[in-house]
C-alpha cells in the first residue's frame, strides 16, 4: 500500500522534534543534538513530535499549550523526566530514563502516528480568534477609520524615534518562553524598530515552582566540560552551525559515560569552532566588564579543554549582568541577531536564576 | 491571432490591469508589487517589440527599485498589511476625469495620426547599435544622464541626513496641526521637543 | 547558438534542476555527517532527501491568522521558476542551450532581483512577526550585493564583447575567467550565498530567528521553500561555471560533462561552506558589503577593462 | 500587436497614472503614480520605435533616458519624503498644506 511505504519511509528519517525544556533538562536535551536519529527543529511548524522535558513552571502552561497547538498534525508527545508537578500535557509516551530511550521513544512516537494518524493527538486550544473583532466599525476590520483598532488584536504600529533620528513604526513583540535561541522559559517583551531593538524588559509574569531548577556549580571536570558542552552545542547551533553542534552534543555524551579519548576531540572540537569565525564575527557585540561575546566564546571553550585534558575544574566564569535591568541595557539599541548573540553568549545560570527566584 | 498578438494581450491586460490595482488595494506592499507587475508586463511587451536589452534592463531596474519602494512605503506609512482598509483620496472625481480625459486624449492621438510605417528589421542587431550609439552619437546625452544621478544621489544624501551643513536639519521648523488644514499650535513645535512629534500616527 | 524546441528545453530545465535539488540535499547530508562525526553510509545519504520528502507530505500544512495565502503559495513557485529563467539562459553545452538569448547577463541579473521579492514576499506573507522581519532583514542586505553581482557580470561580458552567457563561454577557450578577473568569482560566489541565503549569509531563515521566513511554514510548504532554494542554488553554480571557470572548455571529457562537473564543483563548495563557516552579523556584512566588496568590484571592472584596451 | 494597439495600452497606463497621482494623498502613493506615467510612456516610446522609427538606436536612447529619469525621480522624491517627513512628521499632502517653516 502506497501509504504505509510512504509511512515507512517517513518513519526512517531523523524524526523531526521540537523540544520545550525546563532549565533542569536543558543541558540534557542540548545532547540530542548528537544523535542522528533525531533533528531538533527550530520552530514547531517544523516538527512531527513534541519533547517536553524537565520541569515546566507552572506559569507557562499556556504558552506550551499553545506550542503543541503549532505543531502541524499529526502530531504527538513524549514527555522526559518529568517531576509530576507543573502543568499536565496529554503524552503518548513517558519517559524517565536515559537520553537513548528517550530518542527511541520519539522514533516510536513519530512510527505510530504515521502508521495510524488517529493516535495523533488534538488541538489543546479551540481555534478561534484571540479578539472579537469582527463585524465592529465601518468596515468591519475591529475599530474605527484607517487607524482605529486593534486589527486581528493586534494594535497598529505607532510610530516612535529611531536612531536616526526619524519617527518610524514599531513593532512590539513578546519573545519566549520556549523560543529556540533563547535560554528555556526567558520571555523578553521588546520593540522593535526594523531589526533593531527599541526597548526590552523581562517578562517575569510566570511564577516559580521550583526552585532546584538552577543548576549549581559542577562538582568534577567531567560535570564542568559536560555543562560547557551542553552550552556549546546550543550556541553553535543558534550561530548557523548545526553540524558542529551536533558534534559538540556527541562529545558531551561521550564525557558522559567517560570516553578517555574525549580530552583529544575536545582539543580538535575547539580548532574547529576556531575556525568557523564565529569568535571573529563576535567581536564586540554584548560587552560586560569589558568582556564581549566572543571573549566569553574563548574562555568557555578553553575551559571545556582544560576540564577534560588536566582534569581543572573552572572557576566562576566571566561576569553576567547582575539583575534584569541590567541584562535589558545590554539589548537595548542593538540588533536582533547580535542580542541573541549576546544571549546565548553568556552563562546561562547566570541569567536563568533571577528568573527563577523572582 | 498569432502567438505573440495572444502574448501581447495578455501582458497588457496584465500590465493594465495591475497598475490600476495599485492604487484599488489595502496594502501598501501590494501596491507596491502590483505597480512591478504593471513594469513587468510592460518589460515583457518591450521583449515582444524586439527591444530585447530594455525590456529585460526594465524588469532589473523596476524590481530593485519596487522593493526600495515597497520598503519606504512600510516606513512611512500605518496598516503596511492591509489588514484596515486603506482609503486616502482627495479630489476623486476630478482624479478620475483627468484620467479619463488622458487616455481619450492620447488614444485619440494614437489611433487618428498617421505614424510612418518602418518596423524594425527582425535581424537587427538592436542591442549592439544600442551600445554604439550610447558611446557614440547620443555619448554627451548618456554621461550627462550619468552625471545627473550622481548629483542626484548627493543631493537625495543630502536631502535626507539628519544634520545639515548648518546643523540640525529639523531646525525652526513646526510639527502639522493634528486635523489637515487645522491651525498650528506652537506648543508642537519640534525644536526643544526632545522626543519629536508623535501626533500624525496618534489616532488613537 | 542554436535553441532547443520549447518541450525539450522545458524538460531539460526541470531534468537538470531536479537532478541539482537531489544532488545538493545528498551533499548536505554527507558533509554535515563529516563535520558532525557521524557514521553516514553512502545508501542513507542517498536515501535521505527521499526520506526528508516523505516526513514533509506526511505533515499536514498549517496556517497563521489572517495571512496572504495566495502569496504564501506563490512565493516558493515564483523563486523556483526564477531559478529555473536563471538555469534557462546559462548554456550547458555547445549549441545546447536552453535560450541563450543575447541579453544573458541581464535575464540572470533580473531573475536574481525577482528572486529578491519573491524571499521577501515568503516571509511577509504569513503575516507573523519572526517571518516578517526576516522579509525585511533579507532585503536590507540584499540591495547591497545586487550591484556587486551586475559588476562582475559587466566584467566578464566586457572580454565577450557580448552579454549573451554562451558567447562568455566562448571567450575562455584560451584563458578562464576565473584568472582573467581574479576578483569574480569570489565575489559572485558571495553573491550566490546570499541570494540563496546560505551559511554565513543565512540572515532570512536562521535560527536567530526561529527559522526566520521559514518559521511558519510546515510541511509541504517547507519543502517546496527547501526545494526553491537549492534550485537557485544550482542556477548560479551552473552560472558560476559557465561565466567563469570556462563553462564546458577542459581537455579530454565530453563538454557537457566538463559542464556538470564545474557545476557540481561550485555547488559542493557552497553546501560545504554552510556548515564551516559562521553567520555573520546583517548589520556588520552591510557595512562591509559597501565599504569592501563593492570597491574591489569596482577593481573588477576596472581589471576588465584595462585588459580589454 | 500593431502600433495602434501599443500606443492604447500605453494611453490607459498614463491615464491610470494621472488618476493616481492626482487623487492619492500619500506621498508614496502620489510617487507611485507618477512612475505608471513613465511606464506609459516607456511604451508608447517603445512601440513607436519598434513601428514607426526602424529601429532607429535613438528610439532606444529615449527609453534609457526615461528609465534615468524615473531612477531621479524616485531618488529625489524619497529624499523630499524623508526631509519632509523629519521636519513635520507629515507623509500625506495635506499635511504641508502651508510651505512656510
Amino acid at each position: 500500500m502506497a501509504v504505509s511505504w510512504l509511512a515507512r519511509l517517513a518513519a526512517d528519517a531523523p524524526t523531526p522534534v521540537f523540544a520545550v525544556a525546563g532549565v533542569d533538562a536543558w543541558g540534557a536535551v542540548q545532547e540530542l543534538r548528537g544523535d542522528p536519529r533525531i533533528r531538533l527543529a527550530a520552530t514547531p511548524r517544523h516538527a512531527a513530535v513534541l519533547l517536553v522535558a524537565g520541569t515546566i513552571l507552572a506559569g507557562h502552561g499556556e504558552a506550551l499549550r499553545r506550542v503543541h497547538d503549532q505543531l502541524p498534525r499529526p502530531r504527538a508527545v513524549v514527555v522526559w523526566r518529568a517531576p509530576g508537578t507543573g502543568p499536565a500535557i496529554p503524552a503518548l509516551a513517558v519517559v524517565d530514563g536515559s537520553a537513548d530511550e528517550v530518542v527511541s521513544a520519539v522514533g516510536r512516537a513519530h512510527a505510530s502516528i504515521l502508521a495510524d494518524p488517529t493516535r495523533a493527538q488534538a488541538d489543546l486550544l479551540p481555534d478561534e480568534e484571540p479578539t472579537e473583532w469582527r463585524g465592529v466599525g465601518p468596515f468591519g476590520q475591529g475599530g474605527e477609520g484607517m487607524m482605529g483598532g486593534t486589527p486581528y488584536g493586534r494594535p497598529m504600529a505607532m510610530t516612535g524615534d529611531d536612531r536616526d533620528g526619524l519617527a518610524l513604526d514599531q513593532l512590539h513583540l513578546t519573545l519566549g518562553p520556549f523560543l529556540d535561541p533563547l535560554p528555556p522559559g526567558l520571555t523578553l517583551d521588546v520593540t522593535l524598530q526594523g531589526e533593531v531593538l527599541q526597548d526590552v524588559a523581562v517578562d517575569r509574569a510566570a511564577p516559580p515552582v521550583v526552585d532546584h531548577a538552577a543548576p549549581g556549580d559542577p562538582a568534577t571536570p567531567a560535570a564542568a566540560a559536560r555543562r560547557g558542552l551542553h552550552w556549546l552545542a546550543h550556541a553553535l547551533h543558534v550561530e548557523g552551525l548545526d553540524a558542529l553542534a551536533g558534534r559538540a552534543a556527541h562529545l558531551a555524551s561521550q564525557v558522559a559515560v567517560g570516553d578517555v579519548a574525549a580530552d583529544r576531540s575536545a582539543d580538535r572540537l575547539a580548532r574547529l569552532v576556531t575556525a568557523t569565525g564565529v569568535l571573529r564575527s563576535l567581536r564586540g557585540v554584548g560587552a560586560v566588564d569589558g568582556a564581549d561575546a566572543s571573549d566569553r566564546w574563548r574562555q568557555r571553550l578553553a575551559a571545556i579543554v582544560a576540564a577534560l585534558r588536566d582534569g581543572v575544574v573552572p572557576r566562576a566564569l566571566e561576569p553576567a549582568p547582575s539583575d534584569d535591568a541590567a541584562l535589558a541595557g545590554l539589548l537595548v539599541g542593538v540588533t536582533l541577531t547580535d542580542a541573541v548573540s549576546t544571549l546565548v553568549s553568556l552563562e546561562l545560570p547566570g541569567v536563568l536564576r533571577p528568573a527563577v527566584a523572582a | 491571432m498569432t502567438g505573440v498578438d495572444v502574448a501581447f494581450w495578455v501582458f497588457a491586460l496584465a500590465a493594465v490591469w495591475s497598475g490600476y490595482r495599485v492604487f484599488r488595494t489595502d496594502s501598501m506592499v501590494r501596491a507596491s508589487f502590483l505597480l512591478l507587475a504593471s513594469f513587468l508586463n510592460v518589460g515583457a511587451i518591450l521583449v515582444l517589440l524586439l527591444a530585447e536589452y530594455l525590456g529585460t534592463a526594465l524588469l532589473f531596474m523596476m524590481t530593485v527599485e519596487m522593493v526600495v519602494m515597497a520598503l519606504f512605503m512600510v516606513m512611512f506609512m500605518m496598516n503596511p498589511a492591509g489588514l484596515n482598509p486603506m482609503e486616502m483620496v482627495h479630489q476623486p472625481r476630478l482624479a478620475a476625469v483627468a484620467g479619463v480625459v488622458t487616455t481619450a486624449g492620447l488614444g485619440l492621438v494614437a489611433v487618428v495620426v498617421d505614424f510612418p510605417d518602418a518596423p524594425v528589421d527582425p535581424a537587427a542587431e538592436t542591442i549592439r547599435a544600442l551600445g554604439t550609439e550610447l558611446l557614440g552619437g547620443s555619448m554627451l546625452v548618456f554621461e550627462s544622464a550619468g552625471v545627473t544621478l550622481l548629483a542626484t544621489m548627493v543631493c537625495a544624501v543630502i536631502l535626507s541626513a539628519a544634520r545639515g551643513r548648518y546643523g540640525d536639519g529639523t531646525a525652526g521648523s513646526v510639527a502639522p496641526p493634528l486635523e489637515p488644514g487645522g491651525d498650528h499650535r506652537p506648543e508642537d513645535d519640534l525644536v526643544g521637543d526632545g522626543g519629536g512629534g508623535h501626533h500624525h500616527h496618534g489616532g488613537h | 547558438m542554436t535553441t532547443l524546441p520549447p518541450v525539450v528545453a522545458v524538460a531539460l530545465v526541470v531534468a537538470v534542476l531536479t537532478v541539482g535539488v537531489y544532488g545538493v540535499a545528498v551533499v548536505d547530508r554527507l558533509v554535515s555527517a563529516v563535520v558532525a562525526g557521524w557514521m553516514v553510509s553512502a545508501g542513507e545519504a542517498l536515501a535521505a532527501p527521499l526520506r526528508a520528502v516523505a516526513v514533509a507530505v506526511t505533515r499536514q500544512p498549517v496556517t497563521t491568522e489572517a495571512p496572504d495565502r495566495i502569496l504564501w503559495v506563490l512565493a516558493p513557485a515564483a523563486y523556483a521558476g526564477l531559478a529555473a529563467a536563471a538555469l534557462a539562459v546559462v548554456p550547458l553545452a555547445p549549441g545546447v542551450a536552453v535560450t541563450d538569448v543575447r541579453t544573458g547577463i541581464v535575464v540572470f541579473g533580473a531573475a536574481e532581483a525577482l528572486a529578491i521579492v519573491a524571499i521577501f514576499l515568503h516571509g511577509w506573507a504569513p503575516n507573523a512577526p519572526l517571518p516578517l522581519i526576516a522579509g525585511y532583514r533579507f532585503v536590507g542586505v540584499a540591495l547591497s550585493y545586487e550591484l556587486l553581482s551586475m559588476f562582475v557580470l559587466i566584467a566578464a561580458a566586457i572580454p565577450a564583447e557580448s552579454m549573451s552567457i554562451g558567447a562568455i563561454v566562448e571567450s575562455q577557450a584560451g584563458l578562464w575567467n576565473v584568472i582573467r578577473q581574479p576578483l569574480g568569482l569570489p565575489l559572485f560566489l558571495i553573491v550566490a550565498a546570499g541570494v540563496t541565503f546560505l551559511g554565513p549569509l543565512d540572515v532570512v531563515d536562521s535560527t536567530d530567528l526561529a527559522g526566520g521566513g521559514a518559521a511558519e511554514d510546515s510541511g509541504m510548504q517547507h519543502l517546496a521553500w527547501s526545494a526553491a532554494r537549492a534550485a537557485m542554488l544550482i542556477a548560479f553554480s551552473a552560472a558560476s561555471a559557465a561565466v567563469f571557470l570556462g563553462g564546458w572548455h577542459g581537455p579530454v571529457l565530453p563538454a557537457a560533462v566538463w559542464m556538470a562537473l564545474k557545476t557540481a564543483g561550485v555547488a559542493t563548495v557552497l553546501v560545504g561552506a554552510r556548515h564551516v563557516i559562521a553567520r555573520v552579523s546583517p548589520e556588520r556584512f552591510v557595512r562591509w558589503a559597501w565599504t569592501v566588496l563593492l570597491p574591489l568590484a569596482f577593481l573588477d571592472l576596472v581589471i576588465a577593462g584595462m585588459a580589454s584596451l | 500587436m500593431v502600433l495602434e494597439t501599443v500606443l492604447l495600452v500605453a494611453a490607459v497606463l498614463l491615464g491610470i497614472g494621472v488618476w493616481g497621482a492626482l487623487s492619492q494623498q500619500s506621498f508614496v502613493m502620489l510617487m507611485m503614480g507618477i512612475e505608471l506615467m513613465v511606464n506609459g510612456a516607456i511604451l508608447a516610446a517603445g512601440g513607436l520605435w519598434a513601428y514607426a522609427g526602424g529601429g532607429a538606436p535613438k528610439g532606444q536612447v529615449l527609453v534609457i533616458i526615461a528609465m534615468a529619469v524615473m531612477a531621479i525621480e524616485m531618488a529625489i522624491g524619497f529624499a523630499l519624503v524623508v526631509a519632509v517627513y523629519r521636519a513635520r512628521q507629515a507623509d500625506m499632502t495635506e499635511g504641508i498644506a502651508s510651505m512656510k517653516g
